[in-house]
């Protein structure tokens, strides 16, 4: 582990957001709804080491629930998108000809459309909750992951260990779930982590738009939105909910960097 | 007669580039007949693009023929892929490399359930055995061995559900010649006590000498020559044939 | 002081600089200089009658002139018409236009323009969503070219307001298609501001109309900044990239009281014309019944609201009426902050907490509802999520959805599907609300979609629609105003104060009732603080 | 008379991400003006290795870290990079294994002849493409005009060694290192690529300093032949010696093996 | 090579028909209509207003005949009025390209003109001390989001130091300055968004250009070159460089549609009237003909993108031209 020193510090840096947002109640000094008319837009100080925000709310206890929302939007929305994503490409890769062509064109057709107006199209349906918006993405992303994991057997198809497997008499099935996913995880794998960064960015920027988490309920995203109005005077509300963000994408950035090393 | 070809013939659409028309077609097989007799080894030699590794696919099913029959004797074969099975040239190319040398030898054993999971273990180091592997190689992976020892595991996978006839497609062409010579000399063994058939293809001509009982010449997917390899040797007939034999002297 | 300046423009332009010169030290104002403000949203048509969205209204009631518009203490006074009778006891209305007033491409106006803005505003093809009052009208004749004689079907006192409506100029407009014409994007007013630039969602730039019937405007150039961002708009006002905007609770307390902005900016508190309010689905037996209404309007402390929410700029709002308009009664004090009274009501209505467990219930269901309100009004979603907390104290549970404009305008308004609604009015001069509370407007995409019928509140509406005298309808609605509150229909929350800034180099800004902007063509700014001059 | 080239004690180390490999471990050989040697030796056994280090035209990992290179008296080991450049090509030239993979993909094979007989010759780039055209049919090109404008893919393997083999030529090479130039190619093709080979030889005269793991080949061409095993010069002699009576072990297994499937 | 491109097209028919039919299907079944009412719903304005909007937008139709009748307009290349100010979709779009694919295609420039160099010093360099600060400086720019640098610079040059105009793409008086002075204000405007939009394929094209240099630098035909007495640079920039800038080529084409592609946040921070402003816009008021133009026009794009991708990849790469 130690000559991989992005995989290090990329796991060290999710593991410990991991931990925030696991034990948040725990770890949270004030609950992060209370609103305290006295305590608006408080500098970090003792009480409040990240400062108040725009209602007097503890900015840190926020940060630390927005934790909890931002990694499991992230982390759920991308499961989501690759496990569409290992189905459809693998079927279109193995299968070939009809599959591919009709699964392809599908993604070609979902590519086209930009992101925000097919997340819009569904929230507009389901109204904005969390899950539905983890939903969302994970629908509206799949088609990066296909791409690659089709790409990927395509050539692995070709090889000649399974047609060897072939020559022994293996079914498709076996063939695929033996040999050809195992050998297409590793790229999958850090596509999967370039996608739960892509992932809490795209929250943030729903929630610019208004589409994302709606409040009270705190992720990293609207908390950086509602700082706009307050960034002359309260400049804390605006930057750590950023920094947060770019942590923990970079930490990402290096998993996926140090996965990128192991698979070669 | 354990097996025999008749008439097979196979067309490959050829790239002509991105731009260029995509109908015209190179041919690969042009009506190859012959016969394999039980217990032989047939050598096939014929210079890259001459279709021996097409056949050999087709032989195994891998690739559909367009027309013309394979037809077995089923008194030899009677379950297709459990007794044809096939050795590849590449050995970096012909293993899992994300599967451990266990797992890959349990494979067959699985799909044909040759035995019940708890001798597996024991049965696949008895196949090491027989290609002069000792059981070290169980936990490691394809990556940790030279290709000599990995084409042995290849024969290894190959034997475990007892086939009767190998196709070998340049079985060693792409080792050195000393491992090449001890190899050679496997195949030879392992033919002599499992009672198999061989097809073994190869551009090499003094292998083929040493190996094969017949040849078959191939050039551009036709049969030019099929003799007894001492005949071929001595008296070529075709003019091909005396071409190739000229070259390799 | 008309005349003098209409003569002065008939000297050739080179005297009249001289003369400038020689009178600046007398204390007359200096023409020149721009004002620079910025709006969220470009405008989207500048036709008076089809401008829907507030952008295009402003802009446009700027090249535009009714007949008659409001004057500083909110009183209807005469515009393009002199001077006005009611006749027939209010069936018929003369006005009598003011003369030698000209388009801004010189051609006269006359009541021809009139007769024909009035044609074009009952006509079913114009989309103008304004047609409403127009449709009253039994006739109008343009008796001649300076008077216009308009008949009633029946008495119809908000008429004389709906006349504020801008007239426009046949000579342009007759024949075309007006949902088409290209006049919308370059309008020819007789007002004081000419359209002189339109870059699509960058800027609007009007210049002063010299020609102007009262008289030409001393500022040059009105420049409006389209940003569609309320951050950046203050970003701008921090460079002093904008002259004047609008600002939140927050900017105008903390953000603006450092040097910068004491150096070159005024600020203006202003009473606004809007309230906001939480709707209850009247048809929902829980809120059909008026103690569990005025339960809930003791449970929330609308004092707490302002002070978290607008920081203290604004009021409790106890009606339908904002408190600078005459038809407001000041003698409605709002019910106060009380939740001890508020569970003995609930408690008498049959509401009580059986199993303690913190909420209360009856016939063994718990009193739970949501509130919906729309996306992107963050005064709001604060606000739902106190009267939340409120609420909770005396065992209601209240669940917020927060829901996209268009959205929420379609599948909860129009469809009556809420239990209630957080919303907002803004509330026009004319103090006319039938299309609000009277019980006949309740069918789809009407106003009255919480469902509310008071007969008493009916007839006094239909009577201050016939009653042309200010006193006798002020009575009336200030009645309506002391019914309404006690009915309860709306938790009425809070009348949100107009908070602006200005630079200071501009000259006879004077807050009154209608606000600031009611003599903007007599602001000016002194020749050495002029900060926009170019050579035209 | 003194050797062409003279190789003293050179000792090559490969430095991986953490062990040290000795893949040259001190070889001493000698090639004299119009003879040509052959390298024997297996995968493994550092011929190339060898080879490369000649003219320091090494992968990355690889360090020269002892011995004298000796050209005409010069030792190549100590000579500045710079003048390095007119040694490689215009005295020392190399042929490669698969010509496909050795040649650029995207330039003609007229433009990578040409580029080195503008860089050596210092030759107008018209004139440089008439000796260019010159040096295909030189080495019995027929239609020299369509090689000289095609693209390596367009060729056959064994039009591509020679046209590598003119490439090789252009700046007339005193020695020419051939690195198994015929493995890759079909019986008859190699057959005639050897001929061309030798007569080149006599025709033009160089030294060739031959590599390969074919005994059958070495028999053929070569007066002299070193036997390479583990980074080691194990026996070196006439090959007619050597076929006759080798010393070493792994010689003599070289010889078995040749007997029995080598030689036809 | 007009074969490949007629049956690329022909291939496009069906993706673009199906874009049109999803996004009509969406955007028509979503909740939520055409309303003129602003958020600050004014009682003046009367009910039948609304009716006679939906009449004359033909929204009283069911789905299915306003999309053939959408489907009409188009074949004769009308793509109607916005429901908005009724002007000309087409025309609502032309006025904004300019600004979107300027913008876009500057920090496109900007992106290859910087990134490939950085990236070949970084890979010639590998360890170097310039390589580890690309690489940091590409994970970082790559982890921050492009709305919250966008902000925090604008504090920083535009309030604190005042040096760059906040938002708008000319100063007050543009029209009325010399064609020089013009070109400058407009430069001066564009700095911090051309910037902030840039930076993202700045690090993501930079590291990809190290990575193919490194790669082509093992290839053999390096061997080849060296063995033929090239000097470092030629083997560099003409053998390795050639090589390693097929992929980018492919990325440079794939980038095309972005070209389009405004970004709603960016423009709004920076009032910067662009496309994706516009497209905003009409989707949350269900301005149905403008958002049904600009989804089509961005498919085809798209697609347009793809194919100019694989055809300039086909002329830089002989291998693909001719077989």
């Amino acid at each position: 582990m130690k000559d991989n020193p992005y995989l290090f510090w990329g796991l060290a840096i999710i593991l410990m957001l991991s931990a925030t947002a696991l034990f948040a109640p725990l770890i949270s000094p004030f609950d992060p709804s209370s609103i305290d008319s006295q305590g608006l837009l408080m500098a970090p100080c003792a009480r409040h080491p990240l400062g108040t925000d725009g209602l007097g709310r503890d900015l840190l206890s926020r940060m630390i629930y927005g934790a909890r929302i931002s990694l499991s939007v992230g982390i759920i929305a991308v499961g989501i998108s690759i496990l569409l994503g290992l189905i459809l490409g693998s079927c279109a890769g193995f299968y070939g000809r009809i599959a591919d062509a009709l699964i392809m064109r599908f993604a070609d057709i979902m590519l086209c459309f930009p992101t925000f107006f097919l997340i819009l199209a569904v929230i507009a349906v389901v109204e904005p909750s969390i899950y539905n918006i983890m939903i969302v993405i994970g629908l509206t992303s799949w088609m990066g992951p296909a791409r690659l994991i089709r790409g990927e057997i395509l050539s692995l198809k070709e090889r000649e260990f399974i047609q060897a497997e072939r020559a022994l008499g293996a079914s498709d099935a076996r063939i695929i779930i033996r040999h050809l996913v195992p050998n297409a995880v590793g790229p999958v794998l850090v596509n999967a982590t370039l996608g739960i960064a892509g992932a809490i960015l795209l929250e943030s920027s729903l929630s610019f738009l208004g589409l994302g988490v709606q409040p009270p309920v705190p992720s990293w995203g609207n908390i950086l939105i509602e700082s706009k109005s307050t960034l002359g005077i309260a400049w804390w509300i605006t930057v750590f909910p950023g920094l947060a963000i770019l942590i923990t994408i970079l930490g990402f950035n290096f998993i996926a960097e140090g996965l990128k090393k192991i698979i070669g | 007669m354990i097996l025999e070809a008749v008439d097979i013939s196979k067309k490959f659409p050829v790239e002509k580039g991105m731009f260029g028309p995509a109908s015209a077609r190179t041919v690969a097989l042009d009506r190859v007949n012959f016969r394999l007799m039980e217990f032989t080894t047939l050598g096939i030699v014929g210079e890259s693009g001459s279709g021996k590794t097409t056949l050999a696919r087709v032989l195994l099913g891998l690739i559909p023929a367009d027309s013309g029959t394979i037809r077995f004797n089923d008194a030899f074969i009677s379950d297709f892929r459990k007794d044809v099975q096939i050795i590849f040239q590449n050995p970096y190319n012909s293993l899992d490399p994300k599967m451990r040398i266990k797992d890959a030898l349990y494979e067959p054993l699985i799909i044909h359930s040759v035995c019940p999971r708890r001798e597996m273990r024991g049965k696949a180091s008895e196949l090491l055995r027989i290609v002069g592997l000792d059981d070290a190689a169980m936990e490691r992976y394809p990556s940790q061995f030279s290709g000599g020892q990995r084409q042995r595991i290849c024969i290894a996978r190959a034997l475990a559900c007892g086939p009767k006839l190998l196709v070998l497609d340049e079985p060693i062409s792409s080792l050195d010649l000393t491992i090449q010579a001890k190899l050679l000399d496997l195949f030879v063994e392992l033919k002599e006590k499992f009672r198999l058939t061989y097809i073994f293809i190869s551009h090499n001509l003094s292998v083929i000498r040493h190996i094969a009982d017949t040849v078959l010449v191939m050039k551009h997917g036709r049969v030019v020559e099929h003799a007894a390899a001492h005949d071929l040797f001595e008296r070529p007939a075709a003019e091909y044939t005396r071409q190739l034999l000229e070259a390799a002297r | 002081m008309n005349v003098s300046q209409r003569s002065l423009k008939r000297l050739p332009a080179l005297l009249v600089v001289f003369l400038f010169l020689t009178a600046a030290q007398a204390g007359a104002k200096d023409y020149g200089d721009a004002i620079v403000s910025a709006s969220v949203a470009d405008a989207r048509n500048l036709i008076p009658m089809l401008a829907s969205d507030s952008a295009s209204a402003e802009i446009s009631g700027m090249i535009f002139n009714g007949l008659v518009k409001y004057d500083k203490d909110l009183n209807l006074c005469g515009d393009l018409a002199e001077s006005w009778e009611i006749r027939e006891g209010g069936l018929v209305i003369v006005f009598h236009l003011r003369k030698g007033v000209r388009w801004q491409d010189g051609q006269p106006f006359t009541a021809q323009d009139v007769e024909f803005t009035y044609k074009k505003m009952i006509d079913p093809d114009v989309r103008t969503p304004y047609a409403g009052d127009f449709e009253r009208v039994k006739s109008l004749e343009a008796v001649d070219d300076h008077t216009v004689r308009v008949t009633y079907k029946e008495p119809f006192a908000p008429g004389l307001a709906s006349w504020g409506m801008s007239i426009v100029p046949k000579h342009l407009l007759d024949g075309k298609d007006l949902n088409t014409t290209e006049f919308s994007r370059r309008p020819v007013g007789t007002g004081p501001y000419v359209l002189k630039k339109w870059k699509v969602q960058e800027k609007i730039e009007l210049a002063s109309n010299r020609d102007y019937f009262e008289h030409r405007p001393y500022i040059d150039r009105a420049i409006t900044r389209v940003i569609p961002d309320e951050s950046t708009i203050f970003l701008e006002l921090q460079t002093q990239g904008l002259d004047s905007a609008g600002l939140t609770p927050l900017q105008f307390s903390r953000q603006t009281d450092t040097a910068f902005f004491k150096k070159y900016y005024r600020k203006f508190r202003l009473p606004g014309f809007n309230y906001t309010y939480m709707g209850y689905n009247l048809k929902d037996p829980r809120f059909a019944d008026k103690r569990v209404r005025q339960a809930l309007n003791l449970a929330v402390d609308k004092k707490e609201i302002i002070d978290v929410v607008l920081l203290g700029f604004g009021q409790v709002s106890t009606g339908p009426f904002v408190s600078q308009s005459w038809a407001y009664n000041h003698d409605v004090e709002a019910a106060g902050f009380d939740p001890g009274r508020s569970r003995a009501l609930l408690a008498e209505a049959g509401w009580k907490d059986v199993n303690n467990d913190g909420w209360i219930e009856k016939d063994g269901r718990a009193f739970e509802f949501t509130l919906v309100t729309n996306q992107g009004n963050e005064q709001r979603q604060k606000t739902a999520q106190i009267i939340q907390r409120r609420l909770k104290d005396i065992g209601i549970r209240m669940k917020i959805k927060v829901v996209e404009w268009s959205v929420f305008l379609s599948e909860y308004i129009d469809r009556r599907d809420f239990e209630a609604i957080l919303l907002g009015w803004s509330v026009p001069r004319e103090p006319d609300i039938y299309d609000i509370w009277h019980s006949g407007r309740t069918r789809q995409g009407e106003f009255n979609f919480i469902g509310y019928k008071n007969d008493e509140v009916d007839r006094l509406l239909v009577e201050g629609r016939r009653v042309f005298d200010q006193g006798e309808r002020q009575r009336i609605y200030r009645r309506i105003h002391r019914l309404i509150y006690d009915d309860q229909p709306y938790m009425f929350l809070f009348t949100s104060e107009s908070l602006s800034v200005l630079h200071n180099r501009f000259q006879e800004v004077k807050p009154e009732a209608a606000g600031i902007g009611y003599n903007f063509i007599e602001w000016w700014v002194p020749r050495q603080q002029q900060k926009y001059t170019i050579l035209q | 008379m003194s050797p062409l080239l003279e190789v003293k004690g050179l000792k090559v180390d490969f430095h991986l991400e953490n062990r040290i490999v000795h893949a040259v471990e001190g070889v001493d050989l000698q090639v004299r003006r119009n003879e040509t040697v052959v390298l024997a030796g297996e995968s493994g056994s550092g011929k190339t290795i060898t080879t490369l280090a000649l003219t320091r035209i090494l992968p990355a990992p690889a360090r020269i870290v002892a011995g004298q290179v000796l050209l005409e008296g010069r030792d190549m080991l100590a000579l500045e990079e710079k003048k390095l450049y007119s040694i490689r090509g215009g005295v020392i030239a190399y042929i490669f294994q698969e010509p496909a993979s050795f040649l650029n993909p995207v330039l003609t094979i007229g433009e990578q002849i040409v580029e080195a007989v503008i860089w050596h010759q210092r030759l107008g780039r018209q004139e440089a493409q008439d000796q260019g055209r010159e040096l295909l049919r030189q080495v019995r090109i027929a239609e020299a005009d369509r090689v000289f404008n095609s693209f390596p893919h367009q060729l056959s393997g064994g039009m591509n060694q020679r046209a590598f083999i003119a490439m090789a030529l252009a700046c007339k090479p005193s020695l020419l290192i051939a690195d198994e130039p015929t493995t890759s190619l079909d019986v008859t093709i190699e057959a005639e690529i050897l001929k061309l080979l030798t007569e080149l030889k006599e025709k033009v005269g160089f030294s060739l300093l031959f590599i390969t793991h074919n005994l059958a080949i070495a028999r053929k061409i070569s007066q002299r032949i070193y036997v390479m095993y583990r980074g080691r010069v194990v026996e070196n002699g006439l090959t007619e010696d050597i076929f006759k009576d080798p010393k070493h072990f792994h010689t003599r297994e070289l010889i078995a093996a040749y007997h029995k499937i080598g030689k036809l | 090579m007009l074969n490949y491109i007629i049956k690329r097209f022909l291939g496009m028919i069906p993706v673009l028909f199906g874009v049109s039919i999803v996004s009509f299907a969406v955007i028509s079944l979503a909740p939520g209509r055409f309303s003129s009412l602003d958020q600050a719903m004014n009682p003046k304005v009367s009910a039948q207003y609304q009716m006679r909007l939906n009449r004359a937008f033909n929204l009283d139709k069911p789905v299915h005949v306003r999309y053939f009748l959408w489907l009409k307009d188009l074949a004769r290349l009308d793509l109607g009025r916005s429901f908005v100010d009724n002007r000309p979709v087409a025309a609502k779009i032309l006025e904004r390209v300019p600004v979107t694919v300027g913008i876009n295609a500057l920090s496109l420039l900007v992106v290859f003109l910087v990134a490939i160099p950085v990236g070949i010093r970084a890979a010639t360099k590998e360890g170097g001390a310039f390589d580890t600060a690309t690489a940091v400086f590409s994970f970082v720019m790559l982890s921050v989001p492009a709305f919250w640098l966008a902000l925090l610079l604008m504090q920083l040059f535009c309030i604190h130091l005042g040096w760059l105009p906040i938002s708008g793409l000319h100063s007050l008086d543009f029209d009325y300055f010399p064609p020089v002075r013009r070109f400058l204000d407009v430069a001066w405007h564009l700095i911090l968004p051309v910037f902030v939009s840039s930076v993202a394929g700045l690090a993501v094209i930079s590291r990809y250009m190290r990575s193919s240099i490194l790669e082509a630098l093992q290839q053999p035909y390096i061997y080849t070159a060296l063995a033929k007495g090239l000097p470092q640079r030629t083997v560099l920039y003409k053998h390795a460089l050639r090589n390693a800038l097929l992929p980018i080529v492919t990325l440079a084409g794939l980038s095309i549609p972005g070209l389009l592609g405004g970004s709603v946040i960016f423009e709004s921070i920076f009032a910067l009237p662009g496309l994706g402003q516009l497209f905003f816009q009409a989707v949350m008021a269900r301005d149905i003909p403008l958002i049904m133009a600009e989804v089509v026009l961005g498919a085809l794009l798209t697609v347009a993108g793809n194919l100019i991708a694989d055809i300039s990849y086909a002329c830089v790469d002989p291998r693909i031209r001719y077989k």
